[in-house]
C-alpha cells in the first residue's frame, strides 16, 4: 500500500474544539505524508455510515469521539471486520460491563476531572474574594441528556461542595440546548426565584452556557464582581468575553488544547498502523485556567 | 357608458391530449346578452379563462373595440375592464363577505384598509344583489352555496367591468336568486355592457339573451345574432349533434312497497319534525328554495349528520348511521351537492374518483382492488354518459365542470345499492346527458330501487318525479303527487308565506 | 366535519355553562385560548412562589423574545399559507454576519445594517423561488435552512465570533421603562404585525391568498409580490432577532437557536394559526408565546427534572390544543 | 396555476427536445425525478472514485435504512394529508424499551415484540388525537415528539442502555445475499406500501382522504378508522426501525435521531409527495431517499468539508425540485 489513510470521526462536527482536533490531524498528515479524512459521526448511524465509508475509500484505521461511549462495542465490531484499527479521542468507549473498552488506545481528558478542575478554580476564586459562603448560591446550567455535560458538572459540583459549598445553594438550570440563549433561558427563572443571594457561582459543560447564565445575572442586576463564571474549552467564545472592556462575570475557562489532542492522536494512530506499535491505553490530559490576564498567552501556548 | 365591442378573433387553445378551442371566431356587442352554448367539455368555460388570462392560447386573439389584446393574467384582464364569474366557486371562506366582495380593490385610506367604505360599498351590492339578510361582517364558509354564488357576482359587479361574463350562474341559484339575477343581467345590458352568458338551461336562453353562439368540441359552430325565429329544438339539435325530442322522457311504473321511512326526523337545519316515505320504485323529488334545508335533511338521513330527533326505518328495520359509510353498506347512498367541496378528489384520475366507493365489490382475494375491472367500470360510464375526457386516467381537475359532475354522477349510479339519494344531480350538465341520466334514474327505479332527487330546477322536478316534496325554511311544507305538480304550485309552496 | 357531529346537542352545553359565573362564561365563551392563558397565568401565579414578580415577569418576556419576535412573521407566512423552516438559520447566520462585519469595521451601524439586510435578502430569495418557481416553501426554506446555517459556519469559521465594538453590546441592554430593546422590539413587532395583519390590505390580501390562492390570482391580487414581500419580511425580522440576540449574548454563534423554528411555528398553531392558510390572529399567537414561555418558566421555577418537563411540555402544547378545539365546537353548537 | 401559464408555448420545447438523443428523451419525458437520480448516479460512478464500489453500496443502503423504512409510512402519513414529526422520537423511545426490555426479561423476542408495540401504540395514540378530536396533526404529533423523547429518557434514566443479551445483536446484523437485515426490511417496507398504496382500497381511499377528506367521508370511507389506522402504521414501522437501530448500535439511545423527521419529510417531498395530501408515489419517495442518501455518501468519500455540506445539501434538495417542477410545467406544457 502506497499512502496511509486515516479517518477522523467526531461527534459534532460544527463545534470549533472538533474542527480544530481534524485541523490540527489533517496539518500533521501533510507534515508526515498521511491522509487524514474528516468525517461527522452524530448518531450511532452515522458512526457506522463514516466507518463503512471509510472501508469504501481503503483507510487504515480512524480516530473517533464517539457521540456515545456505549457504541463502543458496535463500533469495535464494525471497525475489526473491515481490519481497521481504532483509537478514541476525548471520550473512552464503554465495554458492556460497563468498564472502559483497555483494548481501544484513548486520549483525553474526563469530563468529571475537568469539571472538578472548573469547581475547584471557582472554589479559589470565591476564597481570593472573601465570599461568604452562605450568601453564595451556584447556578448549575445542566444538560442531563449529555452524559459528557452531566459528567463534567458533577466533577465542579462534587470539587465545590469538598470545598465547604452549601449542597442547599446549588440551583439547577437544565438548558435545552448547549448554546448561550437556551442557557439564558433556563438561568432565567432560577435567578428571579433567588433574588436573596448576593453571589452566584455559575458553570456548566461549555463555555456558551456559562456565557448565557452571565448574560442572565447581568439581567437581574448581578456585578462583574458579584459573579465567577466559568466555562470549559477555550474557544471564540471565552475569547471574545475577555476581549471586552471592562471584566464581566465570566471569569475564567479551563482550556484544553484541542490542537493537541489531534495532533497526538493521528499520530498515535499512524505509529500505529506503520510501525505496529501499539499506543498507550489511556493517556490523561488536564486543562488550563484561562483568564483575563492571562488568556493570550495560554492560548499561544496551548496553539488554539 | 359607450357600447364595447368584443371580437374572438380564431382561437386556438390546447391542454395535453385535447384541443379544448379550434379557431373559434365570432362577435359580441355592447347592450345585448350574449348565450354561449354546447355540450359539456364543448370549451365554454375555456373560452372565459381566455379572457381573463387564465388560459394562454396557441393561435388567434381578442379584439375590444377594435384593439388587438391577448392577456397574459388575471389582473391584466382586469385593468382592460374584463370580469367573469367562474363556473367554480373563486372565494377565501375564512374572509367576510365584504372582504371578498372587494378583494384586489381593497378601499385603502392612508394605507389602512377603509373599512366603512368596505361595509358601506358591501351593503351596497348586498342590497343590489337581492341578498339583503347577508351581513357584511359574517364568514363566506357561513352562507349556502347559493349565496357565495351571489357573492361571486357581487365581486364582478364591483369592477365595473365593460366585459362581464357568467359561467353557468345559474346552477346553484334558486329561484328567487334567479329572479334577482336576471334582472341584473338586464340592467347590465341597458347599461351597454357586453354580456357573455353561459348556460345549459334552455328557458333561459329565451328569455334573457339576444344572441347565442353554439359551440361543439371546440369548434364554433353557428352565432345567431337574434333569437326571433330560432326554436328550441333547432338549438339543442346544433348543441349535441342528434335530435332530442322530450329531455325529461318521463316513464310511468308502479310503486312497490315502502322503502324507508322517516319519521319525526330532527336535526340542525331542519327546523321542525320531517316525516316521510318513499317507496321502491319511485322517483321522489324534494323541491325548496335555496337553504330550505333539503340538503341538510338527507344529511341526517344518510349518516353525514346527526339527527337530534325522530327514527329512520330502512328496508322495515329502524336504523341510525353513524357515517355515510354505514349508510353505504346497508345501501343508501348520498350523491352530495358541492361537486367541489364535497364531491371531487381533484388531483386523483377519474377512474379512481368513479370507483372510490363501489371498488368494494371487485376486490381480488379480499384485499387487492381489482384494476381491470375498475377500468372496464370507469370505461363503460365513460361511454354512457358520453364523459368527455382523453382518458380514465386523467386527474379530474382537467375535465370541464359538467364532465366532474358526471363521473360523480357515475360513482354513485355504479353503487349497488337500494336508495339513491341525488342533491342536485344535473347542476352543470347539458340537455342532451340530461336526458340519458333521467332514462338511468327511470331504470334504477324500474329495477325496485328508490330515488330521491333534490333540485332546485323548477321544470326538472315537477317534469321527472312521481311525487314531489316541498320544503321552505327547514320544513317540509307538503308532498304534491305529480298530476298536480304545476311550477305554479310548487314555487307558491316554496315561497316564504 | 366534526363541527357537524358536535353539533346535535346545543341544549346540554348551555345548561351546563349556566353552572359557571358570568365573567368567566362570557371569557370561555368569546375565546377559548385566552381564557386557557389566564387561566394558567392565575394557576400558576398562586401555585408557584416567586412566579409574580416582577424581576421574574421581565426575566420571562426576555425569555420569550426571540420566539415571539420571530412568531409575528412567521404568523404572516403561515397567513398566505406557507411555512419557513429557515428562521432559525437566519437568526444564526445574520448574528454571525453583523458580528463580523461590526469587528471589521468598528462600526455598529454598518454590522447591524449588513446583519439585517443579510436576513432580509435571504428571505426575499426564499420568497422568489416559492412564488416564481412554485416550489414547496416546505422543501424550499428547508433547503434554506440547510444552505444559510452552513453559510453562517463558513462566515464564522466554525467558532463563536467576538465583537470587538463595546457599542454593540448596547444594543441588547439599552433600557426603556424598565424593559430592555429586545423586549421593545417583539412588542412591536406584535403592534406592527397586528396592524398589518388586520388594518390594511396587504395584511386581508395575505390572509386571502393562505385561504384560496386561485381566488385571490383570479381576483386580481398580485400573489408573487405578495408572496416574495412576506418572505423577506420574514427574513427581515429573523434578522432583526438575530442581531439583537447577538448584541445580548455578546457573541455570534453560528450554532445557536437550533430547533427554533418548530417552536416558533408551534407558537404560532397553538394560537389558532391554521398550518393550511387564510386564518390568523395577533392575540392568538401572542397567547401561544406566553403559554409556552409561561409554562417554561414556572417549570424552572418548580425545578421540574429535565426529563420531565419534555413531558409537560408535550401534554401543556396537546391539552391546549384540545381544550381550544372543544371551545370552538362547543361555541358552534351553542350558538 | 403555474402549468397553465407554462401551456401557452408547446412548439418551442418541443423544438428543444429534438436536440437529445432518443432514450434520454425518453427518460426526461417520462419521469424527471428518476432521470435526476440516474444522472446524478452515475455523475458520482464517475467522478467519485470508490463510489461504484459493492461495500460502497452496502455501505450507502445501509445508511439510508432509518430514514428509507420510515419514509414509506411516512408517504402513507403525508398522502393522508397529514403530517408525523414524532418519529424521531418513536425511534429513540422504542430502541430504549426494547433494549430495557431485553435486558430484563432476557427474551429477545420479548422485548422486540413490547418495543414494537410500543411504536405501534404511540402511532394509534396520535391517530386518534388526530383523527378524534380533529387536532391539526402537526401540533399533535409535535407534542408526541416532545412527550415521547421524554418518556424516552425516563425510561433509560438519560443514559444510553445497554444490552446485555447477545441475541439482539444478530438482529441488525443478520445478512442474507450479502445485506442486512434492517437493509432487507427497507426493502421490505417499500414493496409493502408501495403494494398497500397502489393495489389496495385502503391505499386509494388514504390517497382519497387526503385529496379531499369531506369527499371522502361522503364517499363512505371510515375517515378516523383510516386516520387510526395509517398513524399506527407509521408507530409501528418507526418501532420497527427503532428496535433494529439498536441492535445495530448495540444499545438504547435516547437522545438518537434527533432531526430525524424533517429528513424522512424532506425525503418524501423530494420524491414528489405533495404536503397538502393525495399525491404520492412510491417509486418518488424510494428515488427521493436514495438521492439524499448518494450525495451524503459521495461528499464523504469526497471529503468534503462539513460546512461546505451544508451548502451542498441545501444546494442539491432545491435543485432537484427546480428541476422537477421544471419537467412538470414542461411536460404539460409539451403534451
Ligand atoms: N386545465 C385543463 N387541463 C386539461 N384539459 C382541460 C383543462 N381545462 C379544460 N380542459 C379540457 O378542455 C375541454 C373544454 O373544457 P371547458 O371547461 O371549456 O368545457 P365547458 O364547455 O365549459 O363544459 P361544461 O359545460 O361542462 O362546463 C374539456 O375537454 C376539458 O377536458
Ligand atoms: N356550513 C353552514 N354553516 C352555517 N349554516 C349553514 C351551513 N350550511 C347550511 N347552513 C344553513 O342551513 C340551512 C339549510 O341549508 P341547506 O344547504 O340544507 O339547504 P337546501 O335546501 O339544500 O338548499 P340548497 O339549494 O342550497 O342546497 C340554511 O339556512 C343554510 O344557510
Ligand atoms: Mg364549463
Ligand atoms: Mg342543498
Amino acid at each position: 500500500q502506497d499512502e496511509v489513510k486515516i479517518g477522523f470521526i467526531v461527534k459534532k462536527p460544527e463545534q470549533a474544539w472538533f474542527i480544530n482536533e481534524q485541523d490540527a490531524a489533517t496539518a500533521l498528515g501533510e507534515e508526515k505524508g498521511f491522509e487524514v479524512v474528516s468525517l461527522a459521526g452524530e448518531d450511532g448511524q452515522q458512526v457506522l455510515s463514516a466507518i463503512d465509508n471509510l472501508n469504501s475509500q481503503g483507510a487504515d484505521g480512524f480516530v473517533i469521539c464517539p457521540p456515545d461511549v456505549r457504541l463502543g462495542p458496535a463500533i469495535v465490531n464494525r471497525a475489526e471486520q473491515y481490519g481497521m484499527k481504532v483509537v478514541t479521542v476525548d471520550d473512552q468507549f464503554l465495554g458492556p460491563d460497563g468498564e472502559p473498552i483497555a483494548s481501544v488506545p484513548h486520549l483525553g481528558m474526563s469530563g468529571y476531572k475537568i469539571g472538578r478542575q472548573v469547581g475547584e478554580a471557582i472554589a479559589a476564586e470565591m476564597e481570593a474574594r472573601g465570599w461568604d459562603l452562605d450568601e453564595t448560591a451556584a447556578l448549575r446550567i445542566s444538560n442531563n441528556e449529555l452524559p459528557t455535560a452531566k459528567a463534567r458538572t458533577d466533577g465542579a459540583t462534587d470539587a465545590l461542595l469538598d470545598a465547604g459549598f452549601v449542597q442547599d445553594n446549588i440551583f439547577d438550570a437544565p438548558q435545552q440546548n448547549t448554546d448561550t440563549s437556551s442557557a439564558f433561558a433556563a438561568a432565567s427563572p432560577v435567578l428571579s426565584k433567588n433574588g436573596r443571594f448576593e453571589h452566584w457561582v455559575i458553570y456548566a459543560l461549555n463555555e456558551e452556557s456559562v456565557l448565557g447564565g452571565v448574560r442572565a445575572s447581568e439581567q437581574y442586576g448581578l456585578s462583574a464582581d458579584q459573579v465567577i463564571g466559568i466555562g470549559i474549552n477555550g474557544s471564540g467564545a471565552a475569547f471574545a468575553e475577555f476581549q471586552r472592556q471592562s471584566p464581566t462575570g465570566f471569569y475564567g475557562t479551563v482550556a484544553v488544547s484541542s490542537t493537541m489532542h489531534g495532533r497526538q492522536t493521528a499520530d498515535n494512530l499512524y505509529t500505529w498502523i506503520t510501525t505496529d506499535e501499539k499506543p498507550p491505553a489511556n493517556t490523561e490530559t488536564t486543562g488550563t485556567l484561562m483568564t483575563r490576564d492571562n488568556w493570550q498567552q495560554v492560548r499561544a501556548d496551548l496553539g488554539l | 357608458m359607450s357600447q364595447t365591442t368584443l371580437r374572438v378573433d380564431g382561437i386556438t387553445v390546447e391542454f395535453p391530449g385535447v384541443k379544448a378551442l379550434d379557431g373559434v371566431s365570432f362577435t359580441a356587442r355592447g347592450g345585448e346578452v350574449h348565450a354561449l352554448m354546447g355540450e359539456n367539455g364543448a370549451g365554454k368555460s375555456t373560452l372565459l379563462k381566455v379572457l381573463s388570462g387564465v388560459n394562454r392560447v396557441s393561435d388567434g386573439r381578442l379584439w375590444i373595440d377594435d384593439e388587438p389584446i391577448v392577456f397574459i393574467n388575471a389582473r391584466e384582464a382586469l385593468r382592460h375592464g374584463i370580469a367573469i364569474i367562474y363556473q367554480e366557486l373563486t372565494l377565501s371562506p375564512n374572509l367576510s363577505v365584504a372582504e371578498n366582495l372587494l378583494l384586489g380593490q381593497l378601499p385603502v385610506r392612508r394605507g389602512f384598509l377603509d373599512r366603512r367604505r368596505l361595509r358601506e360599498r358591501a351593503m351596497t351590492i348586498l342590497e343590489e344583489l337581492g341578498e339583503e339578510g347577508i351581513s357584511p361582517a359574517t364568514k363566506v364558509r357561513e352562507l349556502s352555496i347559493g349565496q357565495q354564488q351571489m357573492i361571486e357576482i357581487g365581486r364582478a359587479l364591483l369592477r365595473d367591468a365593460r366585459i362581464i361574463a357568467f359561467d353557468e350562474p345559474t346552477s346553484s341559484l334558486s329561484v328567487q336568486e334567479i329572479r334577482h339575477l336576471k334582472r341584473i343581467v338586464a340592467r347590465l345590458r341597458d347599461e351597454g355592457r357586453v354580456v357573455l352568458y353561459v348556460t345549459h338551461r334552455m328557458e333561459e336562453v329565451f328569455e334573457m339573451c339576444d344572441a347565442v353562439t353554439v359551440f361543439r368540441d371546440g369548434r364554433h359552430i353557428r352565432t345567431h345574432d337574434s333569437l326571433d325565429g330560432l326554436d328550441h329544438d333547432t338549438l339543442v339539435s346544433e348543441m349535441v349533434g342528434r335530435e332530442i325530442e322530450d329531455v325529461y322522457g318521463y316513464r310511468t311504473r308502479d310503486a312497490g312497497d315502502v322503502l324507508m321511512r322517516i319519521d319525526r326526523l330532527e336535526g340542525r337545519g331542519v327546523r321542525a319534525p320531517v316525516s316521510l316515505e318513499i317507496r321502491r320504485g319511485e322517483v321522489l323529488g324534494l323541491f325548496g328554495l335555496v337553504g330550505a334545508g333539503r340538503s341538510e335533511l338527507m344529511r341526517l338521513v344518510c349518516g353525514a349528520a346527526q339527527a337530534t330527533g325522530g327514527r329512520v326505518e330502512f328496508g322495515g328495520d329502524a336504523r341510525r348511521f353513524g357515517t355515510p359509510g354505514d349508510a353505504i353498506r346497508a345501501g343508501i347512498a348520498m350523491c352530495p351537492e358541492d361537486r367541489k367541496s364535497q364531491g371531487i378528489f381533484p388531483v386523483a384520475s377519474v377512474s379512481d374518483n368513479l370507483n372510490i366507493s363501489c371498488r368494494r365489490f371487485f376486490k381480488r382475494w379480499g384485499v387487492f382492488r381489482h384494476a381491470q375491472r375498475e377500468t372496464r367500470n370507469t370505461q363503460a360510464y365513460i361511454r354512457q354518459l358520453r364523459i368527455k375526457t382523453p382518458g380514465p386516467r386523467t386527474p379530474i381537475a382537467n375535465l370541464s365542470g359538467g364532465n366532474q359532475q358526471k363521473v360523480i354522477l357515475a360513482r354513485w349510479l355504479a353503487e349497488e345499492i337500494d336508495l339513491f339519494v341525488m342533491d342536485e344531480p344535473t347542476r352543470g350538465i347539458d340537455v342532451g346527458a340530461r336526458r340519458d341520466i333521467y332514462s338511468l334514474l327511470y331504470d334504477l327505479a324500474e329495477q325496485g330501487k328508490g330515488v330521491l332527487v333534490i333540485s332546485s330546477d323548477l321544470a326538472e322536478v315537477s317534469s321527472i318525479c312521481d311525487r314531489i316534496g316541498v320544503m321552505r325554511d327547514g320544513e317540509l311544507i307538503d308532498i304534491v303527487p305529480r298530476e298536480s305538480a304545476t311550477p305554479e304550485r310548487l314555487l307558491g309552496l316554496a315561497l316564504p308565506a | 366535519m366534526s363541527s357537524d357531529k358536535m353539533a346535535a346537542r346545543p341544549a346540554m352545553t348551555q345548561q351546563a355553562r349556566r353552572g359557571l359565573p358570568k365573567p368567566l362564561r362570557t371569557l370561555l365563551d368569546t375565546s377559548g385560548l385566552i381564557a386557557i392563558f389566564i387561566l394558567l397565568f392565575i394557576g400558576l401565579s398562586v401555585l408557584v412562589p416567586d412566579f409574580l414578580t416582577g424581576r421574574n415577569i421581565v426575566g420571562l418576556l426576555l425569555s420569550v423574545t426571540l420566539i415571539g419576535t420571530i412568531a409575528t412573521t412567521m404568523m404572516m407566512v403561515l397567513a398566505l399559507g406557507e411555512v419557513d423552516l429557515s428562521v432559525a438559520s437566519i437568526v444564526a447566520f445574520t448574528g454571525v454576519v453583523a458580528a463580523v462585519v461590526t469587528s471589521n469595521t468598528g462600526s455598529v451601524l454598518i454590522g447591524v445594517a449588513v446583519g439585517i439586510g443579510a436576513g432580509a435578502a435571504v428571505g426575499a430569495f426564499n420568497g422568489f423561488v416559492v412564488a416564481r418557481f412554485g416550489i414547496n416553501s416546505l422543501i424550499a426554506t428547508l433547503a434554506a435552512m440547510e444552505f444559510v446555517r452552513g453559510l453562517a459556519y463558513i462566515t464564522s469559521g466554525g467558532d463563536a465570533v467576538m465583537i470587538t465594538v463595546p457599542g454593540f453590546f448596547d444594543l441588547g441592554s439599552a433600557a426603556f421603562l424598565g424593559l430592555t430593546l429586545p423586549v421593545w422590539t417583539m412588542i412591536g413587532c406584535f403592534v406592527v404585525f397586528g396592524v398589518v395583519l388586520n388594518l390594511t390590505a396587504f395584511g386581508r390580501n395575505t390572509l386571502a391568498t393562505g385561504g384560496n390562492a386561485e381566488a385571490a390570482s383570479l381576483a386580481g391580487v398580485n400573489v408573487r409580490r405578495l408572496k416574495i414581500t412576506v418572505f423577506a419580511l420574514q427574513g427581515l425580522v429573523a434578522g432583526i432577532a438575530g442581531v439583537l440576540l447577538t448584541s445580548r449574548m455578546g457573541l455570534g454563534d453560528p450554532n445557536t437557536s437550533l430547533g427554533l423554528e418548530l417552536a416558533v411555528i408551534s407558537a404560532c398553531v397553538l394560537g389558532g394559526v391554521s398550518l393550511s392558510g387564510g386564518v390568523a390572529s395577533i392575540t392568538g399567537v401572542l397567547v401561544g408565546v406566553l403559554i409556552m414561555g409561561c409554562v417554561q418558566n414556572a417549570m424552572g421555577l418548580l425545578n421540574v427534572p429535565t426529563f420531565y418537563q419534555y413531558l409537560v411540555r408535550g401534554a401543556i402544547l396537546l391539552l391546549a390544543v384540545m381544550f381550544d378545539r372543544w371551545k370552538q365546537s362547543r361555541r358552534a353548537g351553542g350558538g
